[in-house]
């Protein structure tokens, strides 16, 4: 994921059409497969990496930003301004004995973190984080991690019905009619950018925005399926307003009620990385990406920004997303299950309805920005 | 035995096998004793249909420490002291309505600099306890920045209790004869500083939460109290006034200094728990409005009219004092001997004892979120109930 | 109303009530067998209006071999209060429910049958509300003892 | 315009019980259409937001404090009533006569005061003063009975302890008369009348083992009950 600084300022330099390393992975499997089985341990060590860094960076900032949003200081302790404090926790969680419930369902209530994490880890793999580093480009990219986050909804399904625990299968089921119903709406706002770039891969996504990202090209159809897809998926990662599936004072923690130790701290990762997934989602394909941000016309301030290699565009987007999502939760209260289901069935998917259809009436006209390239 | 006696057990029936493959079937939980909504150790036996709760029995108790048994063992100086520990939001209240009875009883009279001085702290005592419960409310409700946005204005008002009392908490300030302690001199300045920086908090407190649109969607219209039921399950407080029924001891039965200011009593019209929460709101407006008018006025004089160690003598026969707090009527009846120096009885009229049993009528049929909601808006103080 | 006038009604409808000596507010006393009708007359008549039950208690009279019930009224419409008080005898506590009168009744004669031990017959759900469904004995008694009790120095 | 205007609070005039009530009807809130709602709601959300943001972008405003580290500015008001203990004069004498005023007032029995009769003068003076903390709840009712103002409540709060035991003190330093019967005595009659006291010098809790290293001392007539109760630092006296 961390691209040495050369490679990345030869990417700046105008290397776009430059092939990716998921392309030359193809092109070596061709040759020698045992090049192949190195590239893909390669990049499962290095994503797993990359996850728990992140991770770790995540919990840490929220911690950090929840405090200041509400006068207080966040983790000073460990280390300057409490930066190892979640490295801290994570030893602490490791270390921690694993509770089985008496009665509980043993071998799916083992699985169940797994499921929510790898699925996660399942999306990591087809985000195209800059030109040049993409694990997989797969050319139904979308459609893909609208399947795999889907997914995830299972472990949280088998960790609550498992468990053994009235709160928990209330909040588990909770859960799957909430990403159920939410899912809908993410991807017809997903779809609406879709039907404008119209390639289903990620990475063509990506570079039908170089004239401009999709948010403002599209004469307000881009900014409603923004915003949609925004709300649908802090709803499906189960963040405040909508973590009703956790309902901490309704139901003492939901589906993760029994769970202790390393098993927790895999639940709590997978949300953490499901924000990211979110984020990533988003600046791929409202934002641009890691496309720089360019103005018509302003050719010197199109260079000043192209300066700035597209890694940092890219996580400075995700990071943007991410914390509009965690300034949602460190204001708003949180919904009623039936509240819930109203807002998605009763608002969200009419208005994604009618934002899809004017989008494909503007498709079809080509009355957008740039219809030409 | 003639009167059958239940025990929990019996009530807690099997659930009835379901029916067909499409009916449902009903299950008990268990919220609390340990449980977040529980605020203290209170635990609720909720029968549930899916996400519907059916019937919330509510089981206290597990605070019980016996203070009325305690009191018949007590001086009459010695029960204030207790009176803290049962509606600890409200300690001031809670001592004012001892000291008060008391009073009455032994047939001391006072002087307005203690009365005023009383009211003075026992509004902004008010003010402290509903920025709390605001804070909680804010916290069940999924909220957790109101939460600490309302205990960084319960301990600006604790600096200045700390000041005058010494103690945040469990104060014991107001004793029977007068207060433990004279106001400090910068009082005044310092309350007024308070009042000033409060109102525009409390009006951020509507920006924050009362104008957030989920918010006002879970309290409408959620668990709608009917006047005549409340007067029935004999509610009092803001939990009555939130039905329309202006029953405020403050202006009906008017005590301390409140006959001298000018307020209005904040009522609702329609009873759910929207009613409950504003009214709370606006309270603490009028609070400060009462401390406001009755700062300037503090006259001068002693702060207690008989020595601290002076045995208070108080004649045979059964004495009734009652005065609101925070969450209600709070009532002190006490029965005394004529020769010890304490009662042989007291008993405590809680407010919030009869609040909680509003639980149970008004929860069946909403769902468990809602359960959380008029819980939170009942504003229970589960010490006071237990006592 | 004030206070004499009201104890005067009262004994004036109810013939078999007589002025409860010794309390600071207006008190009646009656027979535990004409409680529950002197209280629903009280409640429902316009003269009275007593709407709401403010407080139930007893009090053991150990000596007299005797429990006092309290019931404390309240008038949201006049605005006057009033006590009732009736004996029940202490070796056999048994005393009519009012809880069909007001509801809060419910509450407050769970709470005497725990810490004193009246039993209240007709309550429809008479458990223990503080202490545990299997605890001996009603701490609020005069002459309760266990084996935690503190005599105090 | 929000779903509710707060401003709007109906004042009316209502009786109750006889009594002409000033109200004020607090807002509700009111019904919009379709598309009104979510705007309003939106505009609600975007509200709430600000104001969080403005709190995030203030670091000023932080009120937490970093307690152990902040020991040195932390301020006590004059009043604060935290551990308890007897007040010496410039000496180093008590002022307490041994009256057991305090005691007397005390509501949970946390104070004990044993006298002894004066090896010097002869009459009774103060031997141990007694306090457990671990009953204490700071109520102020000793000092304030104190008719010698003997007694404050000090601005010490850090009592954590592993053992329950060591929260029982003991607060005389010596045992001995108070500083106004000493200016009767001389010199060498002071230095005779003062046993020194140590902290920890107490008697056992009422129903717990002795302290280690400490001998336990015995108060005259409780002999019985102390050995009779059950060794143990769970007890019902919690």
């Amino acid at each position: 994921m961390h691209e040495s600084v050369v490679t990345t300022w030869m990417m700046t330099a105008g290397a776009w059409q430059a092939k990716t390393w998921a392309e030359l992975a193809s092109d070596a499997l061709s040759q020698n497969i045992w090049l192949t089985v190195a590239y893909i341990a390669g990049g499962l060590i290095g994503s797993m990496t990359a996850v728990t860094i992140l991770g770790l960076a995540l919990i840490y900032a929220e911690r950090k930003i929840a405090g200041h949003f509400q006068c207080r200081l966040g983790p000073m302790r460990v280390g300057p301004h409490g930066i190892f404090q979640t490295l801290a926790d994570v030893v602490k969680l490791l270390m921690k004995e694993d509770i089985i419930p008496d009665r509980a369902d043993k071998a799916m209530h083992l699985l169940a973190p797994f499921l929510a994490m790898g699925a996660t880890m399942l999306v990591i793999a087809v985000i195209p984080y800059s030109p040049l580093l993409q694990l997989v480009d797969l050319n139904i990219g979308v459609l893909y991690v609208t399947a795999i986050s889907g997914f995830g909804v299972m472990g949280i399904l088998l960790g609550g019905w498992s468990s053994n625990n009235k709160w928990s299968l209330l909040g588990a089921m909770r859960s799957g009619a909430q990403i159920i119903s939410y899912e809908v709406s993410a991807t017809l706002a997903l779809m609406v950018v879709v039907l404008f770039a119209g390639t289903l891969s990620l990475r063509g996504i990506v570079e039908s925005q170089m004239d401009g990202w999709w948010i403002w090209r599209a004469h307000g159809v881009g900014i409603v399926a923004f915003i949609i897809y925004l709300i649908a998926s802090t709803a499906e990662i189960n963040r405040t307003p909508f973590d009703i599936p956790e309902g901490e004072s309704e139901l003492t923690g939901g589906f993760h009620t029994e769970y202790s130790g390393m098993r927790f701290s895999f639940f709590f990762l997978a949300e953490f990385l499901n924000m990211f997934v979110v984020g990533a989602m988003a600046a791929t394909l409202f934002l641009g990406g890691w496309m720089p941000f360019h103005l018509g016309g302003w050719e010197g301030f199109n260079n000043v920004m192209g300066l700035i290699p597209p890694i940092v565009w890219f996580y400075g987007k995700v990071f943007f997303i991410i914390f509009v999502i965690m300034w949602f939760r460190w204001t708003f209260p949180r919904l009623r299950v039936d509240q819930l289901m109203r807002l998605e069935w009763k608002v969200l998917l009419p208005i994604g309805f009618v934002n899809l259809l004017a989008a494909s009436v503007l498709v079809l006209t080509n009355l957008y920005f740039f219809p030409g390239n | 035995m003639a009167v059958k006696v239940k025990t929990l057990e019996e009530l807690l029936k099997p659930p009835a096998e379901a029916a067909s493959a499409l009916s449902t079937q009903e299950y008990y939980v268990n919220m609390g004793p340990q449980h977040p909504i529980s605020h203290g150790s209170l635990r609720f036996v909720v029968r549930l249909d899916g996400e519907t709760a059916k019937e919330v029995m509510p089981v206290p108790g597990y605070v019980h420490r016996g203070i009325e048994k305690m009191c018949e063992h007590l001086s009459y100086r010695q029960m204030v002291h207790l009176s803290d520990r049962m509606d600890y939001f409200s300690a001031l209240m809670g001592n004012w309505a001892v000291s008060k009875t008391v009073e009455h009883a032994a047939g001391i009279e006072l002087n307005d600099r203690i009365e005023i001085i009383r009211t003075i702290m026992a509004e902004l005592q008010r003010v402290q306890s509903h920025v709390l419960w605001w804070a909680v409310l804010g916290m069940d409700m999924g909220a957790a920045t109101a939460f600490l946005y309302g205990f960084r204005e319960r301990e600006i008002i604790g600096e200045i209790f700390e000041e005058t009392i010494g103690a945040r908490l469990t104060m014991n300030y107001i004793q029977p004869g007068g207060v433990m302690y004279d106001i400090q001199p910068g009082f005044v300045a310092k309350v007024k500083k308070l009042i000033s920086y409060l109102r525009p908090v409390i009006d951020e407190y509507d920006t924050l939460l009362s104008g957030n649109v989920i918010l006002q969607e879970r309290l409408r219209n959620v668990g709608v109290l009917d006047p005549k039921l409340a007067l029935s399950m004999g509610c009092t407080g803001p939990v009555l006034r939130a039905s329309g029924v202006p029953l405020d001891l403050r202006k009906v039965q008017p005590y301390g200094a409140y006959a001298k200011a000018d307020f209005n009593v904040a009522v609702g019209s329609k009873g759910d728990s929207w009613d409950r929460y504003y009214v709370r709101v606006q309270e603490m407006r009028e609070s400060l409005r009462i401390v406001e008018q009755l700062l300037d006025g503090i006259p001068e004089g002693p702060h207690m009219v008989m020595k601290p160690a002076v045995r208070i003598k108080v004649p045979e026969g059964m004495f009734y004092g009652q005065l609101e707090t925070s969450r209600g009527i709070l009532g002190l009846t006490l029965v005394s001997d004529g020769k010890g120096a304490g009662p042989i009885r007291a008993h405590f009229r809680s407010p919030n004892y009869n609040n909680l049993w509003v639980i149970s009528a008004l929860a069946p049929g909403w769902r468990v979120a809602d359960t959380i909601a008029i819980l939170s808006s009942l504003d229970l103080v589960i010490p006071e109930i237990d006592r | 109303m004030d206070s004499a006038a009201l104890v005067e009604g009262i004994i004036r409808k109810h013939p078999g009530a007589q002025l409860r000596e010794g309390s600071d507010t207006p008190a009646v006393k009656v027979s535990a067998e004409v409680l529950v009708s002197v209280l629903e007359s009280l409640r429902d008549d316009p003269e009275f209006g007593f709407d709401m039950l403010f407080d139930h208690t007893a009090i053991d009279w150990m000596e007299q071999g005797r429990f006092e019930l309290i019931y404390r009224l309240f008038s949201t419409e006049q605005g006057h209060s009033a006590m009732v008080a009736a004996d029940v005898p202490r070796d056999n506590p048994v005393a009519p429910t009012v809880s069909g009168l007001w509801r809060s009744a419910l509450g407050l004669e769970r709470e005497v049958y725990d810490l004193l031990g009246v039993l209240y017959d007709g309550h429809p759900d008479l458990r223990r509300v503080f202490l545990e469904d299997d605890w001996k004995g009603h701490p609020l008694r005069k002459d309760y003892q266990d084996d935690y009790m503190l005599e105090r120095p | 315009m929000g779903a509710v205007d707060f401003s709007k609070v109906r004042l009316e005039q209502r009786t109750l019980a006889g009594v002409k009530i000033p109200v004020a009807v607090v807002p509700r809130i009111k019904k919009q259409s379709y598309l009104e709602k979510i705007l309003i709601a939106l505009k609600g959300l975007m509200k709430g937001m600000r104001l969080t943001f403005g709190y995030l972008i203030h670091p000023s405003r932080i009120v937490t404090q970093q307690y152990p580290e902040n020991r040195a500015t932390l301020k006590f008001p004059e009043r604060y009533r935290a551990n308890l203990k007897l007040i010496y004069d410039e000496n180093g004498y008590h002022l307490c006569g041994g009256c057991k005023m305090c005691e007397k007032a005390c509501p949970n029995a946390s104070i004990k005061v044993l006298n002894r009769k004066g090896p010097v003068t002869g009459k009774l003076e103060l031997d141990r003063y007694i306090w457990r903390m671990d009953s204490c709840t700071f109520c102020n009712l000793c000092v304030m009975a104190c008719p010698s103002d003997a007694l404050q409540m000090t601005h010490q709060f850090e009592n954590a302890v592993y053992d329950r035991r060591l929260l029982i003190y003991n607060l005389n330093r010596y045992a001995g008369p108070p500083a106004e019967a000493m200016a009767k005595l001389d010199e060498e009659a002071r230095k005779q009348a003062m046993e020194p006291r140590d902290v920890y010098g107490g008697p056992v809790p009422l129903n717990g083992e002795p302290l280690p290293n400490i001998p336990p001392i015995v108060i005259a007539g409780e002999e019985k009950a102390a050995s009779e109760t059950p060794p143990s630092t769970e007890g019902p006296a919690a």
